[in-house]
């Protein structure tokens, strides 16, 4: 087995151990912050309006594709309705 | 006579090398998969017809003064191209599912090994004649494990170029072929019994969690693995644009004007790396077969990291989400909930699934940081 | 007083030159003619615009370190802005109706005699006094024949920019001018019973043959003619994302994002070459008065190939709808059937006219190849 | 007559000639070469589905917002029902 | 171990300095009151974004070759992302109510005094230790009275770019706080009865009014002030692809696309600028202290003119619209409005502050033309 | 006091000066200028068309889209003739 390759694969399982445990340490902080993060959020946060409220006033941020997609649907349910 | 000749000379026939002609039928070829197979058509099309131009005869358009070859040298070069995408992704994903349960990140962090067990691969191709993988290559090959076509090109730019047409290829090739490669997989790692578990329902998600999201993945990639930040960086600022509710304008520019504008220019880009010299190698042979090995892999950590949460939580997580977590978004989440059917009829996964899915977006993308940060450093 | 002194002298009037007042008028004329006539506003709009601004004295607008100057430099001297261009025109193209019957492809060829015809007539010019046009500048003076706004501009970017400026104005004064320029020499070459014939419908287009056709071209572009790849390569790729119907996204944005906001920046950096110098020249009214010819040349030789093809199938085509060879998409169409119906209140050519129409956007495109392939080569 | 302008106009004539007929032989190539594909299409090609057919198996391709929009509703629907 | 320390060494937290925090911090604080106070969101969140981004340690994503370092060397070093968000306001203004009654330019130029007191006042902090303003620092400080973003930015570019990113942190708080800095300053200036003043109603404008009103603007500017012109032609520009009528797609570009990506782009490379060492001085102190101070000096000279156009007219002006002679379109307008209706229910003085309000955004291209011409001369 | 910020300080006055006045002469031929467009456009000016007749004439302009669907309207308004 060529010295060179060897030293190679030395260095690059080296990588992966490294590499994982960075990956896991780092989600793993992240786990904890996100949950830090929603129990203050939950204690010291404004309270939520209603979720149908929010349902309601999520839509009109974001996507016109949506938008477009739900009124296209509409106007199509609407002449099916008439032509029957 | 004279002039016929010239005019002969200058034609393609006259100049079309067999690697070329190759070329063009490999760009055929991504066309034919993209629009007759529906892979990721969205990219393999603009990447497709690039490479049918980059290996036109004579033309040089992919070459240093061609118009797709100056493309390349802006967007891909600088790595431009790709954090925009991000930033559109950013911008277009729910990461609702994420925050409802962070604990799914562990599955989007499992996932990651696909990337590095095929980094050892790829290094260990050296052994046979005709491979020469140096680290940084072989990191780059790695990442195709991440199921994640911008991280894949943005790593590959920087630590690889030569090898970013095979790169990328595979990247998304495999991303399309999702729902082949991981249902036998994710069968084979579980029980029935496991894959019939039902979960609870997701908590709702309140705005301003939905807002001090992005802070967070950013403040720990900030203080941890800056060299993280320009991918991370581009996809939590898409996502604030989206979560912010105050600039819709700047979101749906995000989304749509620039995502389908550097879309193409990408595409055509990438599409000059995929020349004879560099795609026609024993290379790009061991690239594709290590890209299937890498999602095989990611996907098998995934579902066994999904065994480990389901023992741990007394079986209240079904192992098949941890497939969801090579990212692939939202092929895999949707695959999920294909194969949780198939054991329960009443067993919609797809919300669960999409947890680790985008948590496998982020996974990847620290993945990069990490490579770039102990590979070129 | 001092400081007085040079405030007047940082003014305009005092830095105004005869050369720029002259241009700011010509600037407002191709505004008025755009606004008040219609003359293709898309273009003569930014057009007139940017020549105001680039002749602005003192403010340098249009110089090197100017605004309208990095913009030229970056989009048109690479060639990128026509390229763009011609990117949304494939994208809004339906060329079923080439497809449907191919051999209009012939009155798209025959069109471009025009173009040929004009050289000569430019190359004669250099006997006046004054006149010194060379080969190149001969050719992209020719283009304008071709009735192509992107072609003319980037063929002329390539062989003679200083002539750009004039030969984009005179490419789209033109184009505007088809229906002034075309019907009498339509009248004076067909008898009223060729202007009657009715024309057998078309035959249906598959959707495959739509995906095929932009291969077919590109194919025989990349075998023959490498020169011509870029524009043709575009205009496919272009139609490739309007018919493979599996990227409506980036088909859109190709139509509409990219060519709007091209269109802004062309035209402004086009008049940035109608500066007095450069204008106000005999070559230009040489070039308006070439373009004119040009135009007439063009429409009659795709009107006698029509009668050709007339007599060839036995009276099946209708010799009108060789005028639309000259390509002025989709204005010559639209002047094609008003004249048949003038002929016969039941003929309407405009589809069957649609396919030289597309034929002569090609065919130009082919004879810049030509050109450039056999000029600066 | 000036000697050089001679030889321009000999070089124009000359690139004329080539230039018309390279013209006419690309095109009339495509002519062949589309006929082909046409015929080719027709006999080894799918059946092309009645045109309604067709328009209606086009609409679901390739688009993301669509898809956003039906995993969302299909959100929607699972929490729906969860909740009732 | 050694690799461990060269992974701790890469971190950042490791290689955080106690600036970089601040504008971490100082980055949140911009984001918290674009998204909870609704602080000119549009483009203090990309700022703000941009700031935390560009603080990253380690990552440089700032600097030279990182990401936001390329965007601002290309968009603003070069002036052109201000230009192309002039064009994109152009084509959204509507200056209907300035060319229905043009005296109210005379409103636009008093709010201007704004601008030169606060170049005085900057000037003046030289007498105190720490600061160091040169006559160029001076009057890119002087330009926040503008009320006008992208004159903001367009002139501190490129007389004092170090500054930049305070004043432009400034000029966009400001604008968002001129509901609350204005009103007061109104009041005390005007009697109850000079408040209630209803004015006639404004006469319609033709459309060849709109199309000609940019011309008079262009050529009144290219004649006296050439160095304001890119500002004023981008802005003129946009209004006549508004006004033309025949270019909608174009105008509809300039209005979403255009300044849409622009505004994306434009405000990550800002943040690039709000560096600690740029910003954590004494002088950004000065300059957000004169900032407000500009803010009143100009409402105030707004409204002392109005005062006397209301005497001069016989009580036919209500001397509030002076106020929103400083731009901020349409915030201080809206305030006028407000502030009208508080002194008499049914007086509307909407439409008749745009006419100051639009011509204070010509007024205020106008003082930075002059100063580009008198500073930097 | 500091001579060169005196210094500085009179170069700002004398800016001051200046710059308002130019400020002020702008704006005021300005509005000279736009007084007599506006006259000029009342007495030489095309008589403006009703307002409701401007909202119809405006829509027909220049969009090349516009125009494609018009084409398209009229292809298959000729084939659908043909047809029957
Ligand atoms: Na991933
Ligand atoms: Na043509
Ligand atoms: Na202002």
């Amino acid at each position: 087995m060529d010295a060179s390759v060897t030293a190679l694969l030395v260095d690059g399982l080296w990588l992966m151990v490294t590499g994982l445990t960075i990956v896991f340490v780092f989600l793993l902080m992240l786990v904890g912050l996100l949950d830090l993060m929603s129990k203050a959020v939950a204690r010291w946060g404004p309270q939520e309006p209603q979720p149908e409220a929010v349902a309601q006033a999520l839509p009109p941020t974001g996507d016109d594709a949506r938008l477009t997609a739900v009124i296209t649907a509409a106007i199509q349910q609407y002449r099916a309705r008439h032509r029957a | 006579m004279d002039a016929l000749l010239t005019l002969w000379q200058s034609t393609g026939i006259a100049n079309l090398t067999w690697r070329e002609g190759i070329m063009l039928l490999v760009g055929c070829g991504l066309i034919y998969l993209a629009i007759a197979k529906r892979f990721e058509p969205l990219l393999l099309v603009p990447i497709g017809f690039g490479t049918l131009l980059s290996n036109i005869p004579v033309a040089g358009i992919g070459g240093p003064d061609g118009m797709i070859g100056m493309i390349y040298a802006i967007g891909v070069e600088t790595g431009i191209f790709p954090l925009l995408i991000f930033l559109g992704i950013g911008a277009m994903t729910d990461f609702g599912a994420l925050i409802a349960r962070p604990s799914t990140l562990l599955l989007g962090a499992a996932a990651q090994f696909g990337i590095f067990a095929t980094l050892i691969g790829a290094l260990a191709l050296n052994l046979l004649p005709g491979f020469q993988f140096s680290l940084a290559d072989a990191a780059a090959i790695g990442i195709i494990g991440g199921a994640d076509g911008p991280t894949a090109i943005f790593l590959a730019s920087r630590l690889a170029p030569d090898l970013l047409g095979a790169i990328a290829v595979a990247a998304y090739s495999y991303m399309a072929l999702v729902p082949i490669i991981q249902p036998p997989i994710m069968r084979a790692l579980t029980t029935p019994a496991e894959r019939a578990i039902v979960m609870e329902q997701l908590r709702p998600v309140t705005r301003l969690e939905r807002i001090l999201f992005p802070f967070m993945v950013l403040l720990l990639c900030a203080l941890l693995l800056p060299s993280a930040a320009p991918l991370i960086g581009m996809l939590t600022f898409g996502n604030l644009l989206r979560e912010s509710g105050v600039v819709d304008r700047l979101s749906r520019a995000a989304q749509n004007e620039i995502i389908n504008v550097v879309t193409i220019l990408l595409g055509l880009a990438i599409g000059s790396k995929l020349s004879g010299e560099l795609f026609l190698t024993p290379q790009t042979l061991g690239i594709l077969l290590l890209g299937a090995i890498a999602f095989s892999i990611g996907t098998a950590s995934g579902v066994l990291m999904g065994k480990i949460m389901c023992w741990v939580t007394g079986g209240k997580v079904n192992p098949l989400i941890g497939a969801a977590g090579v990212s692939a978004v939202p092929m895999s989440a949707r695959v999920v909930n294909k194969v949780g059917l198939e054991a329960n009829h009443h067993n919609f996964l797809l919300m669960h699934a999409m947890g680790p899915n985008v948590a496998g977006v982020i996974g990847s993308a620290v993945a990069a940081g990490v490579l770039l940060a102990l590979v070129s450093g």
